[in-house]
């Protein structure tokens, strides 16, 4: 059977379940998507349509949502899921049903090679890590002592704690103390008094937003004083509310900023949508996802180029293979900066960003500025 | 005038009819036992009358006034007491609370506390008991417990279900001295009893239950004599 | 209709799977014994076969035996399940109702703390790019259902079979058990084992079912929702997990179409269906059956 | 003849109570032996003590040959020690006939497997098991029932199924704890006959618990009276009946109080 | 492991400690009447927090069907704690009504209502998030008026350091406990209630009209669910509608570490677990997760009926 039109796109995140503070980030993220690329023409005149499928938080419920979009609403191709396990158990489906898989949001290692339908356009964080911890020495030179704290049962987070680890010892500082917690942890002030009494200068945490949150406010009430740098769970305005006013001043690992607009007009586009739908910044799950759906469009643009054929006449299983291959050519420029697709199926981003959490004098909310390029 | 009045009484467990068509009356400050062979139905109707089960088909009147519909709380409230087959008491609870939750319905503190005495008098076993836990008395002490328990409400109408299961020979007189003695001094019952010559010596008045109906009623001194009685229930 | 399979496959074999947990619930239940640590067997079955299946040190093993694999993982699983089951058992079964629920739960916790610090276990990240049985998930119905067909005739004949009555007089009155002759301890924890072992052996076979294998597997949450499919298909039958996983895996895909507000949905009905069906799906259908049969003998 | 039960110096106590307090007593096979006593005077415990569901501070108990002093129920049951219990405890849950037949496995031979796999030895064993628990059932008249639940049965009927039950483990010495409570009176004379029947029918031995003084006096050959946990009297009928110990303590002026 | 050391972690354990200990106190409640764990707990406790946090702040985020919608009046945070807390007690009297009374009725199997009570969590869950999404909210940071964020003092020239708001939770739990003890052991309410969860039928025989008093247990419990759910929500900002849901398990453990049914036994059950994990050295954190089930697990084998569980010796 041939393409529908509207090109028909899926979107598979976790809509419900105690994931869905990102799976609403990324929805959000997403419908940005739609209507700014349907308004600018979607694919040479014809419009997409996203449709959404809930995964839920679990395997199973990714899977199935894998499998609607695949065979009854005949996407094109698939964003998501939003977690990494989750990508291990449904990309599969795909693979085999050969449809092309975008991931907004896993970064663990091995998603891309789970198969040649599989690619993602969230980076693994490697490279930003160690930079954000260099910016710490910038501004305090003579720290000496980190203490680094992440959340044992996060994919993300556990693995990024790696490479913050290599930085710190790399850069010759001394990790006085190694502190694990759960990402459904409030009360850390046993973590806390670790740091305290390990006279750690500087704190590294890899965590999500409302742990992380209550963790640096729990630091700063009992009295740390010294530099905070988070990972990229913190890079989210989520943090605001948790923290509030302690949240200043926190170095952020980012994959994407929105401070980056004067130097990004597509992220100008994207932000300002934003702002007028929601009256508040992008977060990163919002510009990934707004990314995945844009990096998808323009493929299919691409392929109506090279063919001269227009999507609605291609046969579906035609158009995957197709649309999978024109995804890993050439680079796209994003809210999250330029961006390109590795025959792999791994992203390769061009710029990261270290920012610092300004909060506003309400306390309530906040923003990040970037420290530099 | 009749203080409870029973009419046309169904039972069912599920299929089985355990009680068929009973009516049967107890006149104010009157003592009336039900006999009958075990699988009767004695037990079932006493769980009717004070809703453990709740009627399959008939009417109960209480002091005049229809209380079918009634659950057992409030039927306690307008001066119910039964005292249950098995006993029934709070395994957890001390012996003093399962007598004070006896007069929970009451309020009147003093006269509660004179009445628990006068129970610790009438069976002195329990006064010796009285922070145990009831679950541990001994079954003979868990009866006395259950029949000075439903005494603590000062009920109008007393239901006893073979109050007499048991208990050592000594204290079966003595809880046979205690029915009459309630009786004279006013308190209506119901009793059923397997004992039926004691019974049938304090009671006014007898019903014989068979298979769920009642069979046989009058004076209790009649029906002595009667020789299918005897036969049957007396030995 | 090979689309709906196309579609709905993995779904029907999930249901089948998560009824082999609910079995491995009513199992230690027929001897009256509220056991949860079945989940915590599954991720420990799941865990075996995923180190097996991956882990370079067998690769030898996964060369020479080739699909054999996957049995020689379930033979591993259920060697682990039945010796932790009675090292578990022992100690835990003098527990009494809720309590027990509690501690096997505490069980399952330990082992989900216990496998994220375990580096063989991947961590947070778990263990991915398990080696499949087959094309298709449809086809693993090729492990579950054998397996779940084994369970069911083995629960089938322990409540036909004298030797079955031990387990319900415990149930019913353990220390009249005891005094009837009945070895109390020792079928609390052959019932409780039996059911160890098939959470082990279904945790080994949904390893590759699933792909990946992680601490997520292993959660009070997944113990409690087993659970709660021996309890709405009825805990009286044998029939009962597998209709109550039915009802509870498929209605929230039944519900898809209502978006955002399906999972209200799904709540509502899960009420719905305990307080029309009080004796859970079977119980409902046992009730029908007897009305049906009533109305019949009416009209005769 | 030597003693089929032998204990001795057994003594139990509870926080400050003295519930058994040094009894000894020896059963010898085939007698019927009474247990009387006050309310609260021990003997319940004393068959705990027996039975093995109440652990002794003191003594031991030898049955058959055995030291049971600190046994399993389960393990007491299978010597051929049976019991029924003064607030019954049926399998409210199961069929009469499951009741019994749940006892009747106790000497079993055939195990969970044999049984899954419906070996023939198995199947046989279960045939035998349910005829004899009919044949036990009828015995107790309630073969008509059979299917029935147990928590359907009225008072009187559950003593009956209790003791079918406990005969169904082939027992050498049968204790039974009040056994015609809630039995009317000519129900009550049937029962003293059952009695002597089924003593004869599998040559047990008995020792039963009542407060109905008429029917152990008629029935057992010895009476051994308990007070305040201490045995005050030990005897034939006549010669407890007679003793003004217990006359004082349990029996009260008429001796036929609770005919 | 120095004095200060010791002191901070003692202040530690008790902060968590207290923070399980309110959660499990309406818990417990409820268990102790009707035998049966309520699994909606958790999710009127997340309700209590949002409709407190709606009556005080009354501004939404931007998903759900509310989405930045603004309350036209709000309460001071005080009444509007109250409020709350009131509503949630209406809200656990719904829970009895729909999940648990009906079964009753219907003499459904007593373990059924751990799924009806799961249905009702699900429904309350999902419809927070579908009205007001799933994102962070937080009270404002001065509800307190200007106290300080933490008392800090030093012991031995160490810093040792306890935060405002743990100190209120601690302060809240002895409260509730004290109240909720008062009744259950001293009042004749208390008696009925524990008459009516021992055995129904026969509380009934005695004049205690057990529906109203599950009824009432069910208000206090929710009741004390609004109140610790918003006092946690304040220490810990409301983290989505799975906030309480979250203690679910913890909750449980405490309770039965604790007791079942017992009052004190919650309390000092959370304090237990509080101090476990404070204790555990701090280069074994990852294993924070297991120290309240291992404890858990240790001491029901010692004390099968839970620290203060009352036991129930089988008298034949
Ligand atoms: N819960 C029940 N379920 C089914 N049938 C029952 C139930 N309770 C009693 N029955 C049946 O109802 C009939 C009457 O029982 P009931 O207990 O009222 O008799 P009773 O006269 O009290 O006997 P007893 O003197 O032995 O106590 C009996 O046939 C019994 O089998
Ligand atoms: N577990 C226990 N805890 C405390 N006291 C107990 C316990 N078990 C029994 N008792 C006490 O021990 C005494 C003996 O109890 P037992 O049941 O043996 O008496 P009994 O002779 O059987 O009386 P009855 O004829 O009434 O059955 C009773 O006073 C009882 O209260
Ligand atoms: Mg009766
Ligand atoms: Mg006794």
């Amino acid at each position: 059977d041939k393409v529908a039109t509207p090109i028909p796109i899926g979107i598979a995140v976790g809509q419900t379940s105690n994931v869905a503070l990102f799976g609403q980030e990324q929805v959000n993220g997403a419908k940005i998507a739609e209507e700014r690329l349907n308004a600018a023409g979607g694919v040479n005149g014809t419009k997409i349509t996203l449709v959404f499928q809930d995964t839920a938080g679990d395997e199973a419920g990714a899977v199935n949502a894998f499998q609607n979009l695949i065979n009854r609403d005949k996407v094109v191709a698939i964003i998501g899921p939003t977690l990494s396990q989750q990508a291990f158990a449904a990309n599969p489906i795909a693979e085999r049903a050969k449809t092309p898989v975008v991931g907004p949001s896993n970064t663990a290692k091995g998603v891309p090679e789970i198969g040649e339908f599989i690619g993602r356009i969230s980076a693994p964080m490697t490279q930003v890590a160690p930079y954000s911890v260099k910016q710490a020495m910038k501004l305090n030179p003579d720290i000496k002592r980190v203490a680094v704290l992440y959340a044992q049962n996060d994919a993300f987070s556990s693995s990024e704690t790696v490479t913050f680890q290599d930085a710190v010892k790399n850069l010759g500082l001394e990790t006085v103390t190694v502190q694990k917690f759960q990402t459904t942890d409030n009360d850390f002030t046993t973590q806390v008094t670790a740091v305290l009494g390990a006279k750690a200068d500087l704190v590294i945490i890899s965590g999500l937003a409302a742990d992380s949150g209550n963790l640096v406010k729990q630091l700063r009430q009992l009295g740390y004083k010294g530099l905070i740098v988070g990972g990229n769970g913190l890079n989210s305005p989520n943090m605001f509310p948790v923290c509030g006013a302690l949240c200043s001043d926190i170095l952020v690992a980012q994959a994407y900023s929105p401070a980056t607009v004067d130097k990004n007009p597509v992220n100008k586009d994207f932000a300002t949508a934003f702002e007028a739908a929601y009256k508040k910044g992008p977060a990163q799950f919002s510009a990934q996802a707004y990314t995945a759906v844009q990096v998808v469009t323009e493929a299919l643009a691409k392929i109506e180029k090279e063919t001269g054929k227009k999507i609605a006449d291609f046969e579906l299983a035609e158009l995957r293979e197709m649309l999978n291959k024109s995804l890993r050519t050439g680079s796209y420029m994003t809210p999250i900066g330029e961006i390109s697709i590795q025959p792999s199926g791994e992203v390769e981003q061009k710029d990261f960003y270290v920012s610092k959490i300004v909060m506003n004098p309400d306390g309530k909310t906040g923003s990040f500025v970037l420290v530099s390029e | 005038m009749a203080l409870l009045e029973v009419e046309g009484l169904c039972v069912n467990y599920g299929a089985v009819s355990a009680v068929r068509d009973v009516s049967l009356s107890v006149a104010a400050g009157e003592i009336v036992t039900l006999i009958g062979a075990n699988g009767a139905g004695k037990t079932s109707i006493l769980r009717a009358v004070s809703k453990l089960v709740t009627p399959r088909a008939g009417v109960l009147r209480f002091d005049g006034r229809d209380v079918t519909g009634l659950p057992p709380e409030v039927l306690v409230r307008l001066g119910m007491a039964h005292s249950p087959e098995g006993r029934q008491v709070l395994a957890r609870q001390s012996v003093g609370d399962n007598l004070e939750l006896g007069a929970y319905v009451r309020n009147d503190r003093a006269a509660i506390a004179k009445d628990m005495e006068r129970m610790f008098e009438l069976f002195p076993r329990l006064s010796e008991r009285r922070k145990q836990s009831a679950g541990t008395l001994s079954g003979g002490e868990q009866q006395m417990l259950a029949i000075a328990r439903a005494l603590m409400s000062r009920p109008r109408l007393l239901l006893l279900d073979e109050p007499s299961l048991g208990l050592a020979p000594i204290l079966v007189s003595e809880i046979f001295e205690i029915i009459a003695g309630l009786g004279a001094m006013g308190t209506t019952i119901l009793l059923v009893e397997q004992n039926a010559r004691l019974a049938m010596r304090v009671a006014a008045r007898t019903y014989v239950v068979e298979s769920g109906g009642i069979v046989l009623e009058g004076p209790s001194a009649e029906l002595a004599a009667d020789e299918r009685v005897t036969k049957a229930y007396l030995g | 209709m090979s689309g709906f399979f196309e579609n709905y496959g993995f779904l029907i074999v999930t249901i089948v799977q998560q009824a082999l947990l609910g079995l491995s619930i009513y199992f230690p239940l027929m001897a009256g014994q509220l056991s949860l640590a079945s989940i915590g067997f599954y991720s420990l079955g799941g865990y075996v076969a995923a180190i097996m299946g991956t882990h370079p040190y067998f690769a030898p093993w996964r060369a020479a035996l080739g699909f054999f694999m996957f049995p020689l993982e379930w033979l591993f699983a259920l060697i682990l399940g039945v010796v932790l089951g009675i090292a578990v058992g022992y100690p835990a079964l003098r527990l009494r109702g809720i309590y027990l629920a509690l501690a096997t739960i505490a069980f399952v916790q330990v082992v989900n703390v216990a496998v994220l610090n375990m580096p063989v276990a991947g961590g947070a990240v778990g263990i991915f790019g398990i080696p499949q049985a087959f094309e298709s998930r449809l086809d693993y119905i090729w492990f579950f259902g054998p397996l779940f067909a084994l369970a069911m005739f083995v629960v089938y004949r322990i409540t036909a079979i004298g030797r079955g009555l031990a387990f319900f007089a415990v149930r019913e009155d353990e220390l009249a058990a005891g005094a009837m002759g009945v070895r109390t301890t020792a079928n609390k924890v052959t019932a409780f084992v039996l059911g160890c072992a098939l959470a082990a052996v279904t945790g080994a076979m949904s390893a590759p079912f699933l792909n990946t294998w992680n601490a997520r597997q292993g959660t009070f949450d997944a113990s409690v929702t087993c659970l709660a499919y021996v309890l709405i298909g009825g805990s009286r039958s044998l029939w009962g997990p597998l209709f109550g996983a039915a009802l509870l895996v498929s209605l929230p895909e039944v519900l898809r179409p209502l978006k955002d507000s399906r999972m209200i949905l799904n709540g509502v009905v899960l009420v719905a269906v305990c307080v029309y069906l009080p004796q859970g799906l079977m119980g409902g259908l046992a009730a029908l059956r007897t009305r049906l049969a009533a109305g019949r003998g009416g009209v005769a | 003849m030597s003693a089929l039960l032998k204990a001795s110096d057994l003594r139990r106590s509870f926080g400050g109570l003295m519930a058994v307090c040094d009894v000894s007593l020896a059963v010898l096979p085939g007698e019927i032996m009474g247990l009387i006593g006050p309310n609260g005077a021990g003997k319940t415990t004393f068959f705990n003590l027996l039975t093995g569901m109440t652990r002794a501070d003191t003594g031991t108990v030898i049955f058959d040959g055995h030291d049971i002093t600190s046994a399993k129920p389960e393990a007491i049951a299978s010597l051929g020690l049976a019991r029924t219990f003064q607030n019954i405890r049926l399998f409210g849950g199961l069929t009469l006939m499951d009741n019994v037949r749940v006892a009747g496995r106790v000497h079993a031979r055939t195990g969970l497997l044999g049984g899954i796999l419906g070996t023939p030895a198995s199947r046989r064993e279960d045939r035998d098991n349910t005829e004899r628990a009919y044949e036990l059932l009828r015995l107790v008249g309630l073969a008509d029932r059979v299917e029935h639940l147990a928590a359907s049965l009225p008072y009187g009927d559950r003593r009956r199924l209790e003791i079918a039950r406990a005969l169904a483990l082939s027992p050498k010495l049968l204790l039974l704890d009040e056994p015609a409570a809630g039995l009317n009176p000519s129900e009550k004379l049937g029962l003293a006959d059952f009695i002597r029947d089924i003593k004869e029918r599998f040559d047990l031995t008995v020792l039963l618990i009542e407060h109905n003084v008429p029917m152990v006096m008629g029935l057992c050959d010895r009476v051994m009276v308990l007070s305040f946990g201490q045995m005050i009297a030990m005897g034939t009928p006549e010669a407890v009946q007679r003793d003004p110990a217990v006359i004082e303590a349990y029996l009260g002026g008429d001796t036929h109080g609770a005919a | 492991m120095d004095f200060a050391w010791l002191l901070q972690s003692l202040l530690n354990g008790l902060s968590i400690g207290s923070v399980y200990a309110v959660f499990a106190l309406g818990y417990t409640l409820v268990f102790s009447i009707l035998g049966i764990i309520n699994f909606a707990h958790g999710a009127v406790f997340t309700l209590g927090a949002y409709l407190t946090y709606a009556l005080a702040v009354g501004r939404f985020g931007i998903n759900g069907l509310l989405s930045d919608l603004s309350l036209p009046l709000t309460l001071p945070f005080p009444a509007a704690l109250l409020v709350g807390a009131l509503l949630s007690g209406l809200a656990g009297m719904a829970v009895e009504r729909l999940a648990f009374k009906p079964l009753r009725r219907r003499g459904a199997d007593p373990l059924l209502a751990l799924v009806s009570s799961l249905g009702v969590a699900l429904i309350v869950v999902n419809l927070i998030q579908y009205l007001v999404g799933a994102e962070i909210y937080s009270f404002p940071s001065d509800i307190f008026g200007d106290l300080p964020m933490a008392v800090i003092f030093s012991v031995g020239g160490k810093p040792v350091a306890v935060r405002t708001i743990q100190i209120i939770l601690f302060a809240a739990s002895m409260v509730m406990l004290a109240g909720l003890g008062w009744f259950i052991g001293r009042t004749r309410g208390g008696k009925a209630l524990r008459a009516t969860a021992e055995n129904a039928d026969t509380a009934s025989l005695l004049g205690i009209s057990v529906n109203r008093f599950i009824l009432g247990t069910f208000f206090i419990s929710g009741l004390l669910g609004g109140l610790s759910g918003t006092l946690i929500g304040v220490s810990f900002g409301i983290a989505g509608p799975y906030f309480g849901v979250s203690y679910g398990l913890k909750g449980l453990a405490v309770i039965v570490l604790g007791g079942l049914g017992s009052i004190p036994g919650a309390v000092l059950g959370g304090l237990v677990i509080g101090l476990g994990e404070a204790f555990l050295p701090p280069d074994m954190s990852s294993y924070k997760e297991a120290v309240a089930f291992v404890l858990l697990f240790a001491i029901l084998l010692v004390r099968p009926q839970g620290l203060l569980g009352g036991r129930l010796e089988q008298k034949v």
